[in-house]
């Protein structure tokens, strides 16, 4: 449902024909004249350029300057930590951890979210009532104590986290994947495709997923915003990336009692947080209206 | 529900609570008064105010081994002995002590008038009674570990002397009773019920402790050097965080911080002052000499040879500490071990020694801080490889055999100040649990016992240098440096503390006072 | 001009991606006092962009220009704010195609019949009582108890007659009227207009109905306006417009009319064994009976018409036929299980054919599964779709198209009995007739038995061979299409029959052809 | 959206005063049901903590004993803790006396668990709802007010400055918050614990900067969603209706927005609720406020699974009951609501 709409005499044009299919080529070219789009966009771009180039850039985020907790100046843009590391390399170097386990844990989210979430609302029943009381507890785990207990028995590897962060996020798309389901459900594509004597496997797979997959891809936008915040949040906790490693959310915590002393060494990665963590949930925004119409 | 043509709409609910809400925060606004009020309590009695962390264990004096749960104890009871700043021996319960000749008996003589908080004398039988339960075959006290293979038997001698007799002459025993959990303790008292009745002949009467948020203590007025006592109280606050700490104190809602970098970083340190005391600990570097690389003792040369010393000094512990080279021995103790050249950063040894070899190895430990230095310091050498795996503390000392702390190949684990052959016991000795690095060498115990064993000035300057100078040789230990206690301290306290800062060896607040 | 309504050069654009559509361009539009006023467009034709204009309610991004647009003597473009107000509040009221979608589903009915009367100032005791009246008004039951429920609870029928009074509520001077019946049943469609006409006779307000139901308009207003991609092409006289259309489209609107007294066709032969033998079928939902002990045959070649309201079981019986539910009873097919042997074909195509899969795809796909030995070209050939069309996603095709790509799927393999369920409702009128004949043309080519679900009694009677009435989960009647249409024994058929003729106004059917 | 009962749509021709009844059974019937299922789903979580705190490293005898401890002690420890049975016998045991009330002894403090976690919930529960009360009508506000603007340059600054207020961790915000109101102006306390129990408005006090903290967080997202459905209200034919109606200003706004608009924002709010009222361990530790969370983050590093186990069940107990309630309140709020088979 467009939600063009505003508090004044407006009203979407019911006549309209097309009014609730897909129209990709035009909605591209729309996003791209939308700065809320294009520039954390190029946010994000920047990113993912310097998760993989900062290690040719000549940047040494482990080595002592020779100066500690030193203010921004020429020479360390971003000053330097309490022994004595370039904060700006440390940030660019951060980039690849934050990029790592965020999208990766989406990754698992969203095929985990999006199968469980077909197969409760393709069957109904007592599998769909299998999962949902499966997700409450989730729901009634504490969720730091989740990720506590995970990564006490399991480690911190990213390939851990990013399951850890999957299965907590998975519910909630599942849930929304499951409900959309139930609309294609009504639809009598599918019954006509039930007619011909189509198969399960073929349904969830041919004829209902490419209709939830907008919702998949907006779904999955929207957490790998929710999984950087976690995944460095876990860092925070000293659950996942280990030092010396420049990860944001590792300096955030390492550094946070310098907060009023040298602020420069905590502002500057809660700056890159919030940077690529606001700028996925906009460039998300922007795809759902696109792809929802 | 009841329905009518005009259904109460939730907005005008969430209007209300909008209200309240700003209500509330006006009147929290008003409540404040006028007087802003940063120091809340305390402007009346004279009440010192220490931050903690929350012990996160069980509080009884037997066999608390956190440094908080020790303080919450510790400020109530009192032990025989204790350590001043300098490292001296200060009688509290014990006024006299002496060691038969051929040193296997020590004989106690305990304060005459000295009286538990419940008003019952302190007697022998209590003395007895305290150190039977920490030694017995069934003691869980961590404080057990310093007298094993030492004393054999503890009885009294009357009501007011007490002899220990010791399985080898050990010549720095009444050391021994400064230590851990050795406050005296009633002889009927049962272990695991101090809380309901915190007794103890300290200086202080413990009023209530709430878990997680901290402890209150006044005055013990029946304490038998009650009139060197001018503060009306302690309170230690439970602070869950560095951060959270510091604020506090530049609030001014504690007096005292520990002197780290990040509160060097933060606060005007002109506006306290600056205490200090004695050495408190080591941070020790342990080499598995049984395992690659540093079964090779000239890698463990190199890398002695590699460590910044005073890098160490200044990064880890804000200088606060002495570099050290090696050796078990504190500065402060006698003898003082001579003739060994004092490493510092030697890259053309370490050149020479490496011969073109890299070692490649994993540091281990739970200090972030001095783990990421010594990493950073050692990648910077030609010749080093060095990977980082911090811990916290229950991965580090997690219990079974394969625990992180005494099985990795190269650890960091902090051991808190001891006479110089108690480390060779526990640190050095083969048969010890706690030898990290796998080392064995029955001279060097020989030595050590002998060490113990004789009080005679001369012999023991030989004796120490020849175990320094197998500390130093052998390596299986780096000691980089000897770390002391620094803190900043409100100015509205006076005097001085007797003891060391952090208390490790008895609680003292004799001489300190709050101005008002 | 001193009529109610006066509206000269009416032009709409709409700013799409940067550029200007234009919606409805010059159009004028009179409206007497008292007078019953027709528009009629397909969709698409800008028939409800001018009666937002009306109420001056402008969708956003849209231009509105006009030389003249007076509504009760106000100029209706000039209003300030509370000039509006008051003239949306005393002047105009307006009812809607969806009345589910126009009342708010969180507030009780009589709550917002109520803001109409408060809004006016009746005071509070006044206003529960003058909305008591207002729902007895539309002929609501039991209209003190009535104002507690909510929406939802209310059938489609009842929802429209709140709008009505909920519109008629200030006793406005003109009533708009936007499609008012579409989607409710012929009978309830009847009622609700001929309501609407009994109070207009009594309180005299003039109404404005638009509609893309050409007879409808035309049965229910003095004079008609013919729209077409925003020109208003002719207005006149409903009688006339039906009888001597002036314009091209016009006339090609009145000629797709189903006609109701064409011949019906001819019975096929009874063979001695038919297709399909369906004995006692019987179907509960959560404590609704559905289908209540049917029996019924279909013929080899035979269309078997079903007519009913919503509600009677029609379309749960399509679907028992089909296969696609559980049921108690008998259902035999004369016909191998293996490939499916019977294909529906839906109401609406939007839903029926995948949104994300090609023409060509859902062919081949069903080709596969149905075991054809055509192709998709064929398929699209026989169809009447052009070549082009195989390879666009469903939102690329006209909804006739797309309803004939749903007809082909169900003809991909040789399934002898297809249930066409609505499948002309969702279609404009011009496009009706094209899709029947496009049934009827594949029925004579291959023999397929239909089992024809419709409440378009028009269609029915244009298809089928035979017609079963269904009432209440059972089938009332069931007799060649000539009896039912040549005369009706049971009185619920008769009523549907009336019902239906009444939405046509006897005199116009017989004008065309 | 989330675990609300399914919407159905289609008329119903209903009763009179029957429909009435009808809601009611619905929910009592849906209390009914969770009342079977929120043990079964507790249950669960029980297993789950006691056999995942198995697999954490650490050891409560060696942490009670400190590093010196020999292993021996610490075997004693652990058996005089009752930490030497097997799991399932140990799991049984707890179960027992966890129904019947005996919660058992933290195995780090030496405390009774029972008053140690029910005193920690209570701050917790009071903290969340003073968050809770800050956070909704703020968001709800803001969330309208954007609408109002949709669109528009303001309504994005808002989005994105609410949007990077939700990406920067709690304890930076927090900490900000402390330097500003309780080091530069000290109006406020640094510590909110030692209010704790100090009276009303003390503690109120107290709790204001936590409480602030925890609802910024959440503002961005309660808002947005608030926005989404102010501008879908208003945007709706029945708000077309009514504006044709002649209804303007605030009671166009009461009765045909603000309802409608905050069906989806409820179900948000239930379970930011439940998931709240179990205590935020970041907040709690930065402000030195003695709630669960903090506790029960100690309890795992330390392997208490007593602490840990009866923190899990009032937590669980308390998200599945706000969920409940949020499902109840659907009923009131939307009369569309009708419960299904098994929702």
């Amino acid at each position: 449902m467009a939600a063009d709409v505003l508090l004044a005499d407006r009203v979407e044009l019911v006549e309209s024909v097309d009014a609730a299919t897909p129209r990709p080529a035009g909605a591209w070219a729309a996003l791209l004249r939308r700065p809320t789009f294009t520039v954390p966009a190029a946010v994000i771009v920047w990113w993912v350029v310097v998760a993989i180039a900062w290690r040719w850039l000549g940047l040494d985020p482990f080595g002592d300057t020779g100066t500690k907790l030193a203010p921004p100046s020429p020479e360390h843009w971003f000053g330097t930590d309490r022994i004595g590391r370039d904060v700006f390399a440390r940030v660019l170097a951060g980039a690849e951890s934050a990029l790592l386990i965020g999208p990766l844990g989406t990754f698992v989210a969203t095929l985990l979210g999006t199968a469980l979430g077909l197969v409760a609302g393709y069957r109904r029943g007592w599998v769909d009532q299998l999962f949902m009381r499966t997700f409450d507890v989730f729901l009634a785990l504490p969720t730091l104590i989740f990720l506590l207990v995970i990564v006490g028995a399991f480690g911190s590897s990213p390939l851990v986290l990013a399951a850890a962060i999957g299965v907590l996020f998975a519910p909630g798309i599942a849930r929304i994947i499951r409900a959309e389901v139930l609309v294609e459900m009504g639809k009598d594509y599918v019954t006509s495709a039930r007619v011909q004597g189509e198969r399960a496997r073929w349904i969830l797979a041919r004829e209902l997923l490419p209709n939830v997959w907008p919702q998949v891809a907006v779904q999955a936008a929207l957490s790998i915003g929710g999984a950087v915040f976690v995944a460095s949040s876990l860092s925070f906790l000293g659950l996942a990336a280990a030092p010396p490693s420049p990860d944001w959310g590792l300096a955030v915590n390492e550094n946070r009692a310098y907060l009023q002393g040298a602020w420069w060494t905590l502002v500057f990665p809660t700056l890159a947080i919030a940077s690529l963590v606001v700028s996925v949930n906009l460039v998300a925004d922007n795809l759902k209206e696109v792809l929802r119409g | 529900m009841v329905h009518s043509l005009d259904p109460r709409p939730p907005l005008r609910a969430a209007l209300a609570a909008l209200a309240v809400g700003a209500l509330a925060l006006s009147l929290t606004a008003c409540a404040t008064g006028p007087a802003g009020g940063t120091a809340s309590g305390a402007a009346s009695d004279d009440v010192y105010r220490l931050p903690i962390t929350d012990p996160g264990s069980e509080i009884d004096p037997l066999t608390v081994a956190d440094y908080n749960a020790q303080i919450i104890s510790g400020l109530v009871t009192e032990p025989l002995i204790s350590l001043d700043a300098a490292g001296d021996l200060n009688p509290r319960l014990a006024t006299h002590w002496s060691a038969s000749d051929d040193g296997l008996t020590w004989t106690v003589t305990l304060r005459d008038g000295a009286v538990f908080n419940d008003d019952t004398p302190v007697t022998s039988a209590d003395v007895v009674a305290t150190f039977q339960a920490i030694t017995a075959e069934d003691s869980q006290s961590p404080g057990r570990s310093a007298f094993d293979g030492i004393l054999d038997s503890v009885a009294a001698d009357g009501d007011e002397a007490v002899v220990f007799t010791l399985v080898r002459p050990f010549s720095d025993f009444p050391l021994l009773l400064t230590g851990t959990n050795t406050g005296i303790l009633p002889a009927d008292y049962e272990p695991g019920t101090w809380l309901d009745n915190p007794v103890g002949a300290g200086q202080f009467l413990l009023e209530d402790y709430t878990v997680g948020k901290g402890a209150t203590y006044v005055k013990n007025p029946k304490y038998w050097n009650a009139d060197a006592i001018e503060l009306d109280g302690v309170e230690l606050k439970v602070y869950g965080d560095t951060q959270a700490t510091l604020l506090a104190f530049q609030a001014g809602e504690i007096d005292r911080i520990g002197l780290t970098s990040d509160v060097a970083a933060t606060v005007d340190a002109s506006k306290y002052d600056t205490i200090s005391s004695g050495y408190n600990k080591i941070d020790g570097i342990f080499l598995d000499v049984t395992a690659a690389p540093f079964d090779d003792p000239t890698a463990r040369e190199a890398l002695a040879w590699a460590i910044d010393r005073q890098g160490l000094v200044d990064d880890v512990y804000q200088g606060n500490a002495d570099i050290a080279d090696d050796v078990t021995f504190f500065p402060d103790y006698e003898p003082q071990p001579a003739g060994l050249e004092q490493r510092e950063q030697d890259l053309d040894k370490v050149a020479e020694l490496l011969d073109g070899r890299t070692l490649s190895f994993t540091v281990t430990t739970d200090n972030q801080l001095f783990g990421e230095v010594l990493q950073q310091q050692l990648n910077a050498v030609q010749g080093f490889d060095v990977d980082l795996d911090v811990l916290t503390g229950e991965q580090y000392y997690a219990e079974g055999d394969d625990t992180p702390w005494l099985n990795a190949g190269v650890t960091v684990t902090n051991w808190a100040k001891r006479v110089p052959s108690q480390y060779v016991s526990l640190i050095y000795a083969a048969d010890s649990a706690w030898n990290a690095s796998h080392y064995s060498n029955p001279e060097l115990e020989e030595l050590t016992a002998q060490f113990d064993a004789t009080t005679e000035a001369g012999e023991r300057q030989q004796l120490a240098d020849k175990i320094a100078e197998i500390q130093w040789t052998d390596l299986p230990v780096i000691v980089p440096a000897f770390s002391k206690a620094q803190s900043l301290q409100d100015k509205r306290v006076k005097g001085e503390f007797a003891g060391a800062l952090d208390f490790y060896t008895g609680y003292d607040f004799s001489g300190i006072s709050i101005e008002d | 001009m001193t009529g109610l309504v006066s509206v000269r050069g009416l032009t709409i654009d709409h700013r799409v991606d940067g550029g200007l559509r234009t919606a409805v361009q010059g159009v004028d539009l009179d409206i007497a006092e008292g007078e019953a006023h027709g528009l009629v467009g397909e969709s698409g034709s800008g028939k409800s962009t001018i009666a937002l204009v009306l109420t001056r309610y402008l969708p956003k991004g849209a231009r509105v220009r006009a030389d003249q647009l007076r509504v009760a003597g106000r100029d209706v473009l000039a209003l300030d704010a509370g000039g509006l107000r008051r003239y949306r509040r005393d002047d105009v009221g307006v009812v809607y195609q969806e009345p589910s979608r126009a009342l708010n589903p969180t507030a009780s009915i009589g709550s917002q019949v109520a803001e109409a009367h408060r809004l006016r100032g009746v005071p509070r005791g006044a206003a529960r009582e003058a909305t008591v009246s207002s729902l007895a008004e539309v002929g609501l039951p039991d209209p003190d108890r009535l104002g507690a429920r909510y929406p939802h609870e209310l059938s489609g029928g009842q929802q429209q007659r709140v709008m009505i009074a909920m519109a008629l509520a200030a006793r406005p001077r003109l009533l708009i009227l936007d499609e008012p019946t579409t989607g409710l049943d012929s009978q309830v469609q009847a009622e609700v207009l001929a309501l609407i006409a009994r109070l207009q006779q009594r309180l005299g307000f003039a109404s404005l109905l638009i509609s893309h139901d050409l007879p409808l308009v035309a049965a229910h207003s003095d004079r008609v306006g013919v729209l077409e991609h925003g020109r208003l092409l002719e207005t006149t006289s409903s009688a006339r417009l039906v009888a001597r259309p002036a314009h091209d489209y016009t006339r090609r609107l009145v000629a797709a009319i189903p006609a109701f007294d064409g011949p019906v066709r001819e019975g096929v032969d009874a063979a001695p064994s038919p297709l399909l033998v369906a004995t006692g079928l019987r179907k509960r939902y959560a404590g609704h009976v559905a289908l209540d002990g049917v029996d019924l045959h279909i013929g080899r070649g035979e269309t078997l018409g079903i007519v009913g309201e919503s509600g009677s079981g029609k379309t749960t019986l399509g679907r028992v036929v089909a296969g696609l539910t559980a049921f108690d009873g008998d259902v035999r097919l004369d016909a191998p299980t293996a490939p499916p042997p019977v294909q529906i074909v839906f109401q609406s195509p939007d839903a029926s054919l995948n949104p994300r899969r090609t023409v060509r795809q859902t062919l081949r796909r069903a080709i596969e599964l149905l075991h054809g030995d055509g192709t998709p070209e064929e398929l699209v050939a026989q169809t009447g779709l052009p070549a082009d069309a195989l390879d666009k996603l469903p939102h690329q095709l006209s909804g006739g198209q797309k309803q004939r790509v749903a007809i082909a799927r169900a003809f991909a393999g040789r399934s002898p009995l297809i249930v066409c369920d609505e499948p002309t409702s969702a279609l404009d009128v011009t496009v009706q007739a094209t899709v029947i004949d496009l049934l009827i043309d594949l029925q004579q080519r291959t023999g397929v038995s239909y089992l024809f679900i419709s409440h378009d009694l028009a269609v029915v009677r244009r298809v089928s061979h035979r017609v079963a009435v269904m009432q209440h989960g059972r089938l009332v009647e069931t007799a060649p299409a000539s009896e039912i249409f040549g005369g009706a024994r049971h009185p619920y058929t008769q009523s549907l029959i009336a019902a239906a003729r009444h939405g046509r106004r006897d005199g116009v059917p017989a004008a065309v052809q | 959206m989330t675990a609300g009962p399914r919407l159905e749509s289609g008329p119903r021709l209903g009763r009179g005063p029957a429909v009435l009844s009808v809601r009611h059974r619905g929910i009592a019937r849906l209390i009914g049901q969770r009342a079977v299922q929120i043990p079964a789903v507790l249950l669960v979580v029980s297993v789950l903590v006691f056999w995942l705190i198995q697999v954490v490293p650490g050891d409560p005898g060696r942490n009670a004993l400190g590093q010196y401890a020999t292993a021996a002690q610490v075997q004693e420890w652990n058996a005089a803790h009752g930490l030497d049975g097997g799991i399932v016998e140990r799991y049984l045991s707890w179960l027992g006396g966890f129904v019947t009330g005996q919660w058992g002894t933290s195995l780090v403090y030496g405390e009774p668990v029972a008053a140690l976690v029910l005193g920690r919930l209570g701050n917790s529960v009071l903290l969340g709802l003073y968050a809770f009360a800050i956070l909704v009508p703020l968001a709800i506000g803001v969330g309208a007010w954007q609408a109002r603007r949709e669109g528009s340059r303001t309504d994005r600054a808002v989005t994105v400055g609410l949007m990077s207020l939700a990406s920067v961790p709690e304890f930076v915000v927090g900490v900000l918050l402390l330097i500003v109101f309780a080091l530069v102006f000290p109006v406020l306390p640094i510590q909110s614990g030692d209010a704790v129990g100090t009276g009303f408005f003390p503690q109120v006090r107290a709790m204001t900067l936590p409480a602030v903290t925890l609802a910024l967080g959440y503002v961005s997202v309660l808002a947005r969603m608030t926005r989404t459905g102010v501008v879908e209200a208003t945007g709706s034919q029945f708000y077309r209706t009514a504006v044709i109606k002649g209804l303007h200003g605030g009671a166009l706004f009461r009765r045909h927005v603000a309802r409608n608009a905050l069906i989806p924002t409820i179900s948000l709010i239930g379970v930011y609720l439940g998931a709240r009222l179990g205590g935020s361990a970041v907040v709690e530790t930065l402000f030195g406020y003695p709630g669960l969370g903090e506790l029960l983050v100690t309890a795992t590093q330390k392997k208490d699974v007593f602490i840990l186990a009866a923190g899990v069940m009032v937590t669980g107990l308390i998200s599945l009951c706000a969920l409940l309630v949020t499902d109840i309140t659907f009923t009131i709020v939307d009369p569309r609501v009708r419960f299904t088979e098994g929702e």
